[in-house]
């Protein structure tokens, strides 16, 4: 695959940010303040849109020459170094390259990434430039941002691992910026270092994947050499299992999965375009993408040599799609509810891949990209809709501030500790804030998997692609029941979000006073409102086999036919287990959890507001449920369990535990022992030869008889030592 | 005539004779006595070597050893009594102003 | 007769300006003379790049020293210009040979070969002769020193008393070209000991409180290490056989000339025996090594370094940590690396023991730092540690992987110790938790902070991720698991480099929290000049992150013909 | 042979007749005055000029010194330029069958040795014993005159024509006659202050043990005579071989004879005391030429005598390591913690003295055991204590005249007396420091080239030629005085402490009180110090020439 026509440009779509980030820094911290600087640039604001929009355009570019075949590109040599082998002597030359690589997987993601970079770019502007808490560093976080979105581009277009890495740290590195945003705060500057922290643990790993990786291909990294099926032949198939497992491990720390999951709900602390973008959107895809990445190793490595790894990734995405979903149970922060939703979903398309991984290695080759193909494509649906309701609940929370600065400001209310973000302080915001919640019930929708709704189809192809494993691999029961479980825990967290903001009456008087005004806001809400909808147009062109083979896949542009193939599959599928199951989960998701959320928080909204008609559906509905069922949850929300769940299991204060306790303990002992023992020793060196000094100095005692004794004790010893000798 | 030996050994009985009063003694002057002891042991080790081997030059260097001696003598009391202007006391054990 | 003086205070400016100008007369006078090795080629090394910063530093020295404190004050300023000005000469003059402005060098050199080569007779009973020259080891360390001068000037431009401070530095730069491009043992020790007086004396005079410890501490402990080192080379000087010619000794009939020994050496290595016989070369291996590793410095022969780097000023310890340390390394693989391989393959595991000893143990001890420049000194000694494992993999990718750690160190350490000058300087504080929110009162101070913590913790597209990868990559064929320390030392040094920026310029609240040693001003953010200098130490991480290859090349090509010319086939 | 008091014989002691007339003209001329001679039962007054009313001319105080100077620095020139205008040869000098000089390179450069540093003092004691009075006590009057500085140069004259003699002996009977010399004007030198109870204790300790030292070693001639019948060191030598018993005593009683002088331990005692009593140049005279002295008898007695032609000789080497590495260690570790600098610098002197003789143990283990090493060897290490011995005379004396500037201001036996010099005057300050570098033998200064060719000496020879016969070494195949340059580069390692901490206390420290004025000023002190610092420089930076006069002066003893 060589490169020609605009893949030759593809490099701009990286290198573009990067050079915008100092340009808007110096800029920013030049004019800072300057009015036509903050009104006419939006503080950095117009330029990373620029950016941004030349970088969309010039994906959507790419994504269009490359639908159906990938190619490939090679830019520069990074940089050389040789290998010496001790037995002949030849030195090897080893190159470390640069390039693009683009095939279906980099092409779903380099739209996902500029599409959401642009929009969220779009939605900063409003939100970001209408807090008077950012003034004067918007451009920092508009520098920030670019960096972060180069870093993302970067990294789904690297065509090796080497590179992929690289941009995965530059990614960190602004998650670890951004988060930090408001650096004042202890919590944010706490939030950012484990941020940074926790990613790092996994980061550590995946480099020994890929050194260990480097060192089984020979001193290769790039795709083009490492998927050649005859190289990955070739390799010592168990060495290359626990290479892949290291650098899972690392896509577990990045994608916040159990036990590395502990750094994304703190990391809500940065703005929520931030959020939005990073914490929801793209980066936590990193790892998904990654592991995605993997699969050519699965189809072409001897059979079941590598399964393990995919089982183990199937568990840890079972395991974490349920934990997460629990304490989502709980939460009443809007946005960490939303986290943990990211960190479940997340975890959904790590069982996906896992079981897609598996299938790959234990020959089932259609059954595998039908698998990949899902889980990509929930990628896809989740990148979308959770970028939306981050969005969205950012939306919330910036009206809910304005709000309450007018409501404060009429009242004299001195009410500093106010939360916009929980949500016992929202509720009926339905009819306030109509385009918003219009927004985020599309999205919890698409969360949830109600039918027909984005995400359905392919949460649908992931439970059901885990329990064809399952019947072949029995230890794939138990993640495949847990996502099952989870489908419908999903439905109960994602609608008790959703009734809690916006249905029922207000729960505080600043609640009331919420109205939807800030511009620029809607425009991504809209948009994604309706990408989310188009998610079934993707799914009727089969965009899961295009997905699922990532160079020679298709779709179909014959809509009918394929909506016909798609829904034949999903409703009335032919395998009786599997259609026994989809109605289990749209049972569970659509019926269960959504119920359970509308008896306990459902409600009508105040007298004399009233949502739009497609909105008011739900809030009838919901209340209904609520005054037919009499739902008494109280002693669930007494139990200890519910208690552990508030605090989060308890993850986090054994993490902090331990690195408080035993590392930082061990550092300081350390520390001690290295000023006392080992500079201690000098010391004493020093010290006793000063003592030595003062003793044989007290041997010169002034008189001049001790001075003849001793020369006579001299010349008697030199006397035996000279007979000694002779 | 004496055999050189005994004489030899009667040098090596002085000699040390006076390197034990050397250290010893406190008496400043009373050292310096038994420096010159010494000092005529090697006089007596010379003359008596010079016997033994017939040559002359032996007894020139004891002539020469005796002037050293004598030289050495006359230096010695300079100081002594130049310290004993000073502190009023020679003895040994007394001028240790100067130590460690 | 009752001055202080033997020259009269009034004519000093004249001198000082006519000494300069003497010496640059001399420059000029000597150049078609001294300057001509055998081959007729100008010399571009021993008076343009050693002789002339030392000599211009010492001319300034000598008569800025003799001055009273307020004149001294007066000369300041001209003076640092001036040193500023002659230690762009020498910069000038190595970028010029690097991008053969001046004349055509070529680096791709195979093994015990040099470029700019030239020899002058010196002192030929012992057989010692000024033999210098380049190669693909030395020239980026020497482009790093002649690069960093420069740098540590500007960004130490306010140093009090900088009429001898300057000076200092400056000659303190020729000393470590002079090191880095020595040919002859005798030469190399000059060189190498002659780097402790400069940096003796900035630390005495322009250290922090324990300076008086430190200093004598510093001067002693590598000294300590470098006569037993010195030992082994003399040993070895009387291990090679007589022989005449330029460079044997009329006495002795040995020689100390580098390239005849290390010729020998390969030629005796590479044949049937071994070089001196194993017992020898392990002894004289460690001698040699022992002097290196206390320079680099390896625990447990470390603990000078936190000590020297506290207590120094910015600039000394920019210098120090930036080029000082990397004498070490450099000799290492010049000397014990290259004359003893087999001894090396013997003891590859120890060097590799020490290694991540030092690397574990100086990234465990940094978390428990409380001061500042401690921590960052700690990280020196840890970073070092790296090259020991480059080292001790036998592969030429770690030895490029040193190489490049050494020069990336070189140039992100010198921002480390950059920022904790200026946290010194402007907030009279380098205890960490001690402040808050600092990057409210400076931004500029945290952006570097952040950028050089960043760079120091191995994050790719800055200088120290090319060096710290290559490292896991070479080091994992040869060591397997042990990789979990390395890996494990990668968290930790995110750790304590995180958890320091938190508690400096992080939190604070909204209205900050400077340190008490303000005593209720508000902090100033970093002057212009420091500003300067740490954005051009910056911009070199990241173009040396993103295009390793403009050093690597050279090293690569170094390395390569390194071991085609040391080792023997199936050694290991 | 050239017969004594022949006219050839003035002729090749030039430098030494100078010398001589020098004494004889600081006796006379400070002593002309307008007394006259009664001629006997007449009364014709023949004009007598000794004495009484001094003349102004000859009366004037800063006569004797010049006079001495004048003499020490012709006699010097006389010395380098017979050395290099090409026409020097070896001369004997003696009668019969005796040889009593030898002039040749050897004797030659220890001479240069000698004056140079009796020069360098003399020339510091113009200031430090002023002519011109600047207190009005009558102590110090007395201490300043005419007769005080006559006096001081009578016996730096006495002390150089004592060494000279040390220098061109060949009979180790006048090899002591000059020692003696020497010695007993040190003594009287160092008990010069006699006013003060410092330097009249040093005197008497100085003296007393400085006696007992050299009677011991004269009883060792003694014996020596009595065993071969003939002092003559040829003689000795060529006897050595079939020696007995005696001889071993005898060479035992002289080497403590000698080592008094070189002051190793444990015969060094005195050498602190002396050297803290005295004043600086003196006691720097004492640590560079005196020691220069005992080193010529050492190599007299163990290289030339005892040291004859055959393997398995030298009896001596255990001896003389076990005290070298004793004198070394004793005289740094008790300089570590010495709080007055003229001590510290004596104990210093004191672990120089045991590089020295780690040196010449390599010299006889180059004809004991087992050592194959190539018969030149020994020349080299020779030739490194001779260069050790020539520089030590710039950075020692050097560092002693630096303090003899701060004894005019005051005492100078507390380290704080120096603090602050960094600041009063830098540029004594700096020389000092660069002293204190050389003598820790840091590059490139004289002090480190001196260290480095003893260290390469000892390693020569413990390295031998053993690689040339072997294949495969071990490090027990190095002969063991291999471990003794080991322990010489260990000690020196620890100097550094001491002498890095004048450094410091210069440096940092602020001055002492009622010490806050300038140095005083000191024309000819400052010059001597300025040349100290000069060959310092010189002589690390560029050796050659000088190690290879010592190499020729090594070589002229024929050992080979």
């Amino acid at each position: 695959m060589s490169g020609s026509g605009i893949i030759e440009y593809a490099v701009l779509i990286p290198l573009m940010p990067i050079l915008a980030f100092p340009v808007i820094l110096f800029l920013g911290k030049m004019f800072n303040g300057t009015p036509s600087w903050v009104k006419n640039v939006k503080e950095g604001g117009l330029i990373a849109l620029t950016v941004m929009g030349a970088v969309l355009i010039l994906s959507i570019l790419l994504i269009k020459e490359n639908l159906h075949h990938g190619s490939a590109d090679h830019i520069f040599n990074w940089l050389t170094s040789s290998w010496w082998d001790s037995d002949t002597g030849a030195i090897q030359k080893k190159v470390f390259g640069v390039g693009i690589y683009i095939d279906h997987l980099t092409v779903m993601l380099l739209f996902v990434a500029s599409f959401l970079c642009f929009l969220i770019n779009v939605f900063s502007i409003g939100y970001m430039n209408t807090d008077p808490i950012n003034d004067n560093r918007n451009h920092r976080f508009y520098a920030e941002f670019v960096l972060f979105c180069s870093g993302m581009l970067g990294m789904v277009l690297a065509d090796s691992f080497l590179w992929l890495f690289i941009f995965w740290e530059i990614m960190g590195l602004c998650s670890y910026l951004l988060i930090g945003f408001y650096y004042e705060r202890p919590s944010a500057a706490y939030a950012a270092k484990k941020a940074f922290l926790t990613t790092r643990v996994g980061d550590v790993f995946l480099v020994i994947g890929l050194v260990m990786l480097w060192n089984l291909f020979d001193g290769h990294l790039d795709y083009s050499y490492v998927f050649n099926p005859e190289n990955i032949q070739a390799v010592d198939q168990g060495a290359l299992q626990i290479a892949l497992g290291m650098m899972f491990v690392g896509a577990v720390g990045k994608s916040a999965q159990f036990p590395l999951h502990v750094w994304l709900p703190d990391a809500m602390e940065g703005p929520t375009p931030v959020s939005a973008l990073i914490h929801a959107a793209t980066m936590v895809n990193a790892g998904l993408y990654l592991v995605a990445r993997m699969f050519p190793f699965f189809a072409e490595a001897e059979l079941g040599a590598l399964s393990d790894v995919a089982i183990i990734i199937a568990i840890i995405g079972g395991i974490t799609a349920v934990m997460a979903a629990l304490i989502a149970f709980v939460q009443m922060d809007l946005k960490k509810v939303l986290a943990y939703s990211t960190m479940s979903q997340l975890a959904y398309i790590f069982t996906g891949l896992g079981s897609a991984l598996w299938l790959a290695n234990n020959g089932y080759d259609d059954l595998a990209k039908f698998a990949m193909g899902a889980s990509l494509f929930h990628l896809f649906n989740h990148a979308m809709a959770k970028g939306m309701l981050f969005m969205a609940s950012g939306s919330v929370i910036h009206e809910m501030h304005h709000a309450h600065h007018e409501v404060a400001h009429h009242d004299d209310h001195d009410d500093d500790h106010f939360d916009a973000q929980s949500m016992e302080n929202m509720g009926g915001l339905a009819s306030r804030m109509p385009i918003t919640a219009t927004a985020m019930l599309v999205g919890s929708m698409s969360i949830i998997g109600i039918p027909f709704i984005g995400g359905f189809w392919s949460k649908e192809g992931i439970i059901s692609s885990a329990w064809q494993v399952a019947l072949k691999e029995p230890i794939f029961i138990f993640p495949a029941l847990l996502i099952l479980i989870g489908a419908g825990m999903t439905g109960f967290y994602m609608s008790r979000m959703w009734f809690m903001t916006f249905a029922g009456k207000p729960k505080t008087e600043v609640a009331e006073h919420v109205h939807e005004q800030t511009p620029w806001i809607p425009i991504p809400l809209v948009t994604l409102t309706f990408m989310t909808l188009f998610a079934i147009v993707l799914a009727f062109m089969h965009s899961g086999h295009w997905l699922g083979d990532f160079d020679n896949g298709h779709y179909t542009s014959d809509l009918v036919h394929g909506a016909a193939d798609e829904m034949h599959h999903v409703f009335a599928n032919d395998d009786p287990f599997l259609l026994l199951l989809t109605y289990v989960a749209i049972g569970l998701s659509l019926v269960l959890g959504p119920s359970l959320a509308m008896a306990l928080y459902g409600g009508r909204l105040d007298e004399g507001q009233k949502a739009k008609p497609w909105i008011q559906w739900a809030i009838n509905l919901s209340s209904k449920v609520r005054r037919s069922s009499h739902f008494d949850n109280s002693a669930w929300a007494e139990s200890s369990f519910a208690k552990s769940l508030h605090k989060r299991l308890h993850f986090d204060d054994w993490y902090d535990a331990a690195m408080m306790k035993i590392v930082v303990g061990f550092a300081n002992l350390s520390a001690l022992f290295d000023s006392k023992i080992i500079d201690g020793a000098i010391k004493g060196i020093e010290s006793s030869s000063q003592g030595a000094s003062r003793k044989i100095r007290l041997l010169t005692t002034g008189s001049a008889r001790d001075y003849i004794m001793m020369a006579a004790l001299g010349t008697l010893a030199i006397f035996l030592m000279l007979w000694g000798v002779a | 005539m004496i055999d050189p030996s005994w004489v030899s050994g009667l040098a090596a009985i002085l000699f040390t004779l006076g390197l034990w009063g050397a250290f010893h003694r406190k008496n400043a002057i009373v050292v310096l006595m038994c420096i010159e002891l010494m000092l005529n042991a090697v006089n007596l080790q010379f003359v008596a070597a010079a016997t033994h081997w017939g040559d002359v030059t032996g007894w020139v260097y004891a002539i020469f050893a005796v002037a050293i001696a004598a030289s050495e003598v006359a230096i010695g009391l300079a100081i002594f009594l130049s310290i004993y202007g000073q502190q009023e006391t020679i003895s040994l054990d007394e001028v240790n102003l100067l130590k460690h | 007769m009752s001055s202080n003086s033997v020259i009269d205070l009034k004519g000093k400016e004249f001198l000082l300006i006519g000494g300069l100008t003497v010496s640059v007369a001399l420059l000029a006078a000597f150049f078609p003379d001294l300057g001509s090795n055998g081959e007729g080629a100008v010399d571009w090394i021993s008076i343009p790049l050693v002789g002339f910063p030392i000599i211009t530093a010492g001319i300034m020295l000598a008569f800025a020293s003799q001055e009273n404190r307020s004149r001294r004050k007066m000369l300041s300023s001209p003076v640092r210009l001036a040193t500023f000005v002659f230690s762009l000469i020498p910069l000038a003059i190595s970028t010029a040979l690097f991008f053969d402005w001046l004349i055509a060098v070529n680096w791709d050199l195979s093994y015990n070969e040099y470029a700019l080569e030239s020899q002058y007779a010196w002192i030929d009973s012992i057989g010692v002769s000024w033999h210098v020259g380049m190669d693909g080891l030395s020239f980026p360390m020497v482009w790093l020193t002649t690069f960093l001068v420069p740098v540590t000037i500007l960004t130490t431009w306010d140093e009090k008393d900088g009429a001898t401070y300057h000076p200092l530095l400056l000659m303190m730069g020729g000393a470590l070209i002079g090191v880095f491009v020595s040919l002859d043992l005798f030469l190399f020790y000059v060189f190498w000991e002659l780097t402790l007086i400069p940096m003796f004396f900035l630390i005495l005079k322009w250290g922090g409180k324990d300076r008086r410890y430190a200093s004598q501490k510093f001067f002693i402990y590598t000294f300590c290490a470098s006569v037993i080192m010195l030992l082994g080379l003399i040993t070895l000087y009387f291990m090679i056989p007589e022989g005449s010619g330029e460079g044997y000794g009329t006495i002795t009939g040995r020689t100390f000339d580098m390239k005849a020994i290390l010729s020998y050496a390969a030629a005796e290595n590479l044949g049937d025996g071994v070089f001196l016989g194993m017992g020898m070369q392990q002894v004289l291996f460690w001698m040699l090594m022992l002097g290196f590793l206390v320079k680099l410095p390896a625990v447990p022969f470390h603990t000078w370094l936190p000590d020297a780097h506290v207590q120094a000023p910015t600039g000394g310890s920019m210098l120090l940590a930036g080029v000082m340390l990397k004498m070490g390394a450099y000799g290492m693989l010049r000397l014990p690396v290259a004359l003893f391989p087999d001894a090396l393959i013997e003891f590859q595991d120890w060097v590799m023991i020490i290694g991540l000893v030092s690397l574990v143990w100086g990234s465990v001890v940094c978390l428990g730092q409380t001061n500042l420049k401690r921590m960052v000194a700690y990280s020196s000694v840890s970073h070092m540690g790296v090259i020991l494992l480059g080292i001790a993999s036998m592969q030429p990718l770690g030895y490029d992987a040193a190489l490049f750690m050494m020069f990336a160190h070189g140039i992100i350490s010198p921002m480390l110790f950059a920022v904790c000058g200026s946290f010194k300087h402007h907030y009279h504080s380098m205890e960490i938790g001690s402040m808050r929110g600092m990057a409210k009162f400076s931004p500029y101070l945290a952006v570097y902070m952040m950028f050089g913590w960043m760079a120091s913790l191995g994050l790719p597209l800055l200088a120290g991720f090319v060096a710290e990868l290559m490292i896991m990559i070479a080091y994992w064929p040869v060591y397997g698991w042990w990789i979990l320390l390395p890996g494990f030392v990668l968290a930790v040094t995110a750790a304590y480099y995180l958890w320091s920026m938190q508690r400096t310029i992080f939190e604070g609240g909204d209205e900050g929290q400077p340190p008490e040693s303000m005593l209720g001003e508000t902090p100033p953010d970093i002057s212009l000049h420091e500003n300067i200098g740490m954005f051009i130490l910056a911009v070199f991480t990241v173009i040396f992150g993103i295009f390793p290859f403009i050093a690597l090349g050279m090293m690569g090509d170094w390395s390569t013909a390194f071991f085609e010319g040391v080792f023997k086939l199936g050694g290991i | 042979m050239i017969e004594p008091f022949s006219p050839e014989f003035w002729k090749v002691l030039a430098p030494e007749t100078v010398l001589l007339l020098g004494l004889i003209a600081v006796f006379v001329i400070p002593n002309l005055g307008n007394t006259t001679f009664r001629i006997p039962l007449t009364k014709i007054q023949v004009p007598w000029f000794l004495g009484g009313r001094r003349f102004r001319l000859t009366g004037a105080a800063h006569l004797p010194g010049l006079i001495g100077c004048a003499t020490l620095l012709g006699s010097l020139l006389l010395l380098v330029i017979g050395q290099f205008d090409g026409s020097f040869k070896v001369e004997t000098i003696g009668t019969g069958e005796l040889v009593l000089f030898r002039i040749d390179e050897f004797a030659r450069l220890f001479e240069m040795i000698f004056l140079s540093a009796v020069f360098l003092a003399s020339m510091a004691s113009l200031d430090r014993v002023p002519a011109t009075i600047y207190e009005e006590t009558d102590e110090l009057e007395e201490m300043y005159n005419n007769r005080r500085q006559a006096d001081l140069y009578i016996l730096m004259l006495t002390v150089a024509v004592g060494m000279c003699m040390v220098a061109l002996a060949q009979d180790l009977f006048v090899l002591f006659v000059g020692l003696e010399l020497a010695s007993l004007a040190t003594y009287v030198l160092v008990a010069f202050h006699k006013e003060t109870k410092a330097g009249a204790e040093a005197g008497v300790k100085y003296f007393i043990t400085g006696s007992v030292a050299s009677g011991i070693g004269l009883y060792g001639l003694s014996l020596l005579y009595l065993e071969f019948g003939s002092l003559q060191l040829n003689d000795l030598a060529a006897g050595w071989s079939e020696s007995g018993v005696l001889a071993i005593i005898a060479l035992g009683l002289v080497l403590v004879g000698f080592g008094f002088k070189v002051s190793a331990a444990p015969f060094h005692f005195a050498a602190p005391d002396a050297y803290a009593g005295a004043n600086s140049p003196v006691a720097g005279v004492l640590a560079t030429a005196s020691k220069a002295m005992g080193i010529i008898g050492l190599i007299r007695v163990l290289v030339v005598v005892a040291l004859p032609n055959t393997e398995g000789s030298a009896v001596w080497v255990y001896t003389l390591a076990a005290l070298s590495v004793i004198t070394m260690t004793w005289g740094n570790i008790a300089a570590l913690g010495s709080k007055n600098p003229k001590r510290m610098l004596a104990y210093s002197s004191v672990a120089h003295a045991g590089y020295m003789m780690a040196a010449l143990t390599a010299v006889g283990a180059w004809r004991w055991g087992h050592i194959s090493a190539p018969a030149n060897y020994a020349n080299v290490v020779i030739a490194a204590v001779l260069f050790h011995l020539v520089v030590l005379v710039a950075f020692k004396l050097g560092a002693f005249l630096v303090l003899g500037l701060l004894e005019m201001e005051g005492g100078a036996s507390r380290l704080s007396a120096l603090s602050g010099l960094g600041r009063r005057d830098p540029l004594i300050a700096a020389c000092m420091f660069i002293f204190m570098l050389a003598l820790a033998g840091v590059p490139p200064l004289a002090g480190f080239m001196s260290k480095f060719l003893v260290v390469a000496g000892i390693v020569s020879t413990g390295v031998g030629d053993i690689t040339t016969s072997r294949g495969d070494l071990l490090i027990g195949d190095l002969h063991w005085v291999w471990w003794l340059a080991l322990a010489l580069f260990i000690n020196s390692a620890i100097s550094v402490f001491y002498y890095l901490r004048i450094g410091v206390v210069m440096f940092l420290e602020p001055p002492e009180e009622g010490r806050r004025k300038p140095l005083p000023y000191g024309v000819s002190i400052r010059m001597t110090i300025w040349f100290c610092v000069c060959a310092t420089i010189f002589l690390g930076v560029s050796g050659d020439f000088l190690i290879d006069m010592c190499h020729k002066a090594a070589e002229s003893l024929n050992l080979v």
